[in-house]
């Protein structure tokens, strides 16, 4: 592939002060899958916001907070279309996408699991996707079930007899994987399941910042992600889902703003989407996570798509050359951000060590997926992840830091 | 300073000398309207003659604007025909309801002091209670 | 009270870059209580965690990922200060009061809940110290009992015969209402209660941006509150507890971060306080908490007590000064940043609006204290709130509008 | 790059030609430190002669640090007193453990190599785990 064919997107840098603060000239960020940077647009949005737009939400009288609730409902509003959501209504703040699994598990799968019902996830699900089902599955005595995985790290659909089965509640499994980086089949997985009426969660965390994403055409009952992924801040995220599985949905947290009348022995909902964000709302990290939908907007997801698919292959093919060591996956047709790799004999934590000490940022460790780790024979994998503003000379650093690795433990 | 004060002299007339108001003796339909959240209450009756409403009439307590709206509702709707009525409800559910849009009409005439309060969309409850419960009247005949 | 005497603190609105603005220069900010402006410092901290310190916490081996894990710890230590903790794995970081009650409601008291057992709160919490206090209590059969009040609006203690029993599993109760502006006297309640064994949950939202708080003399089991009441920014509140409290609750949300195992069928939990921080922590928020922390410490605690306490009783003497105007609740000795009041025949909505017209923001509602409103039989209070901010002139101006109320409604 | 690199001389000669690495057959208790996070492990045998710690032993599997810091610590307890020993375990927590604090002793000669872990917290419990194994040992002593 030439140089040109494969710089889609011009140099980003420019657009994160971090990166281009002469402080971290030399840094090579390739830990974009645990978080990304921000743009300056996404930073100044909530600064603006505390310095000209700042005031109560849904509840003041006077003008500013008027202003402020409008900016926080236009939040949403990004949020929706950014997705594909047909209302702005279906998307619930939540802190994280921790916690909005949590929710649904807490607040949706627990009162439609009977004894002896199933609840799929995979087995490459990170500890967010997992550790919610299995305790919800625990405590109304239901089955966590598992979809396991081929060599080359793709679900192994056939082996997993029980799926579309009687008793499947829910599946609840990743669009893409956080240390294997393929792409999931959910449009496919939920078609299926929607003839089956089987609701189906989608774990966007990892796909949301690099991959198109239209809810009505995955028609998925549940997407979950977090700002901090997506170039946002910190401390939000978000829940889509389908406004009847949300009507079924009793809320987690309770608190301010949720209620319409309360008793001493009862109390009753507020509409949604308020009845799902207990307390005062997130304003200024909403108005920043809006931001960031602007600025991926901005730059288009069919373009950013292709530019880090572009150096995902790229780094895979190079990685793939070097001798002792070992892609986690094979890279497939559907790879997308996120590349894992094993140096035998050396640890992962000394790996990431001496690439930090190169400059190049990567994550070392379980990725807090145990469960795949644990089937792999693994306990810890390097892994390097892409976003809008890595290049060539990111990989060319990650290549002669590997080299370097080698060098000092060989 | 707000630009365009939020209470009209029209607004604060209807507020101060509400048209309508009074008990609901002999309607031959009552529905009632409200907003938990503040505690404001609307009834709303009508009195038909043939397919028209030959008078509506109301009863309750509210906010300036929750009475207001009321009053101005029993002026719009008496003499309308049952879809008419409905009509009208439809078009002030448009501008004050939730996730109302920019492309709506306006209201006309005696109902343009409502138009402010879009504005301010914690007070577009108050605004609908009154026609929320003329709505439920319209269903329920 | 001669001027000087009065204006302990010289003029903050330069500190605050909304309040300073030219758009914002007729406003007189006395929403307080719902939620606070920002100082420069702290919007300048969180904007600087993300052009220069900004990578994932607790899991980076490269040294911006060191250098984001300690600014992150930092701020915990930072808040363990300011309330006096002995150690800072006490402060868990929460994304707000309401979510910390909830957390303890769900993890802690419902375990130890059982059928006839009580729970005690005040007829003045606030919805989020009552509704999940509510749920749990349904949810194990146990009481929701309620410390009502005097016509004065402090705690009638006598009348809760039963506060004291065997029974009594928990007291949650405000530091301050956030209605009626009275201190409650926790320390006494916290004594009575520790020589029994009963912990007692302290709801610090309304208090911790006024008086000084020491939870080492309070002797409190639990504390907490929400930073955007403090000057910080939204999306981020704390829960501190005493570890033994702590080692005894299960964490609410499930997710990376908080567990050391996980297999197929169970998991272990990692150390206090990551054990209740799923996901990826909000770093920004928590920077931003900690310089909200330091600019409350930088002006002094007592300083701004006195200050709120001086303004609020110098508003309380007017406002009661005023015909047709009724106080809620007196004022008292321990009146703190709140005042509430009520104008027969004119609807709290009226009010602020036309108050919002003259650039006073005060806030009308049941300001999420619906049992309190049924029992003092109103469904709406109009209330203003102080904070460092304000002088004598917002005062002034509050008074002059509710002139206009009194003629636009007379 | 970093100032000062992490992986001193001295570091990497303990990890590459660890001392006292092997099977621990015949030692008077033997009791095993890891970390779940990584999967590190490390069991710790110690050889009694009266008092002392005549010989000190480990075996496993971990990182560069992890075993680095085995090698040398049975470099460091050996000969010592159990009491010795036991405090040696203290100032290392007091170093390597959580909520370190600044105003601590730095480690003493041979063990000064591990100091730049201090800078990264992710990296302390490879530190420690040996030493945990040990100061388990000298309890069930
Ligand atoms: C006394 C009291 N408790 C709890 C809360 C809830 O705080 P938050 O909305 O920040 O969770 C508030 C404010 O809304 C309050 O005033
Ligand atoms: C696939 C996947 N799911 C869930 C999460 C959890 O996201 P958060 O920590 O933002 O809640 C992550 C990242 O940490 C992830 O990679």
């Amino acid at each position: 592939m030439s140089e040109s064919a494969f710089l889609l997107l011009e140099n980003k840098i420019a657009d994160f002060p971090l990166l281009q603060s002469a402080q971290h000239s030399c840094l090579h960020y390739l830990d974009n899958a645990a978080t990304t940077q921000k743009p300056a647009s996404v930073i100044s949005a909530m600064a603006d916001c505390y310095q000209s737009c700042y005031a109560p939400i849904h509840r003041g009288l006077y003008p500013l907070a008027a202003a402020a609730t409008a900016l926080y409902e236009n939040s949403r509003v990004k949020l929706a279309g950014f997705i594909g959501a047909e209302k702005s209504e279906q998307i619930v703040f939540t802190r994280s996408t921790t916690e909005a699994i949590n929710m649904v598990a807490w607040g949706w799968a627990r009162n439609r699991l009977q004894a002896g019902d199933y609840i799929w996830v995979t087995r490459m699900e990170h500890h967010s996707n997992f550790l919610p089902w299995q305790r919800i599955c625990k405590l109304c005595n239901a089955k966590l079930r598992i979809i396991e995985l081929h060599e080359d790290g793709t679900l192994n659909l056939d082996a997993a007899t029980e799926l579309f089965s009687k008793r499947t509640r829910l599946i609840a499994l990743c669009h893409v994987s956080n240390v294997l980086g393929g792409v999931n089949p959910v449009g496919a997985l939920c078609e299926q399941a929607a003839a089956l009426n089987i609701p189906v969660l989608v774990d966007a965390a990892q796909s949301v910042a690099h991959i198109p994403i239209d809810v009505g055409v995955l028609d998925c009952d549940f997407l979950v992600f977090s700002a901090h992924k997506m170039y946002g801040p910190t401390g939000i995220g978000a829940l889509y889902a389908k406004s009847a599985r949300l009507e079924e949905m009793e809320p987690l947290l309770l608190g301010g703003g949720m209620v319409d009348e309360v008793s001493d022995e009862t109390r009753s909902w507020s509409a949604i989407p308020a009845r799902f964000e207990a307390g005062s709302p997130n304003l200024a990290d909403a108005v920043g996570f809006a931001a960031a939908v602007d600025y991926l907007g901005g730059i288009g997801m069919r373009r950013i798509e292709a530019h880090v698919d572009s150096l995902t292959r790229r780094a895979g093919a190079a990685l793939a050359r070097i001798d002792g060591l070992r892609l986690i996956a094979p890279m497939t047709p559907t790879s997308a951000s996120i590349i894992s790799f094993d140096m035998p004999g050396i640890h992962p934590h000394d790996i990431a060590q001496v690439l930090g000490e190169c400059g190049v940022a990567v994550r070392a460790g379980h990725h807090c997926c145990q469960p795949l780790m644990h089937s792999l024979g693994l306990s810890a994998t390097t892994r390097a992840s892409f976003g809008v503003y890595n290049r060539q000379d990111d990989i060319d650093a990650l290549l002669a830091a590997i080299d370097r690795v080698r060098r000092l433990f060989a | 300073m707000a630009k365009e004060s939020f209470y009209s002299a029209v607004l604060l007339d209807h507020f101060r000398h509400s048209r309508n108001k009074g008990e609901l003796d002999g309607a031959d339909i009552v529905r009632r309207g409200h907003n938990p959240r503040c505690g404001d209450e609307i009834e709303v009756g009508l009195y038909l003659q043939g397919e028209k409403l030959a008078q509506v009439k109301f009863r309750g307590r509210g906010c300036s604007v929750c009475m207001a709206s009321a009053s101005m509702m029993t002026e719009a709707v008496t003499g309308c025909s049952k879809q008419e009525a409905y009509h009208l409800w439809e078009e002030m559910r448009d501008l004050f309801g939730d996730g109302n849009e920019n492309d709506v009409k306006h209201p006309t005439n005696n109902l343009q002091a409502l138009s402010v309060v879009r504005e301010y969309p914690a007070r577009q409850r108050c605004v609908l209670i009154s026609w929320e419960a003329l709505r439920d009247a319209l269903r329920g005949l």
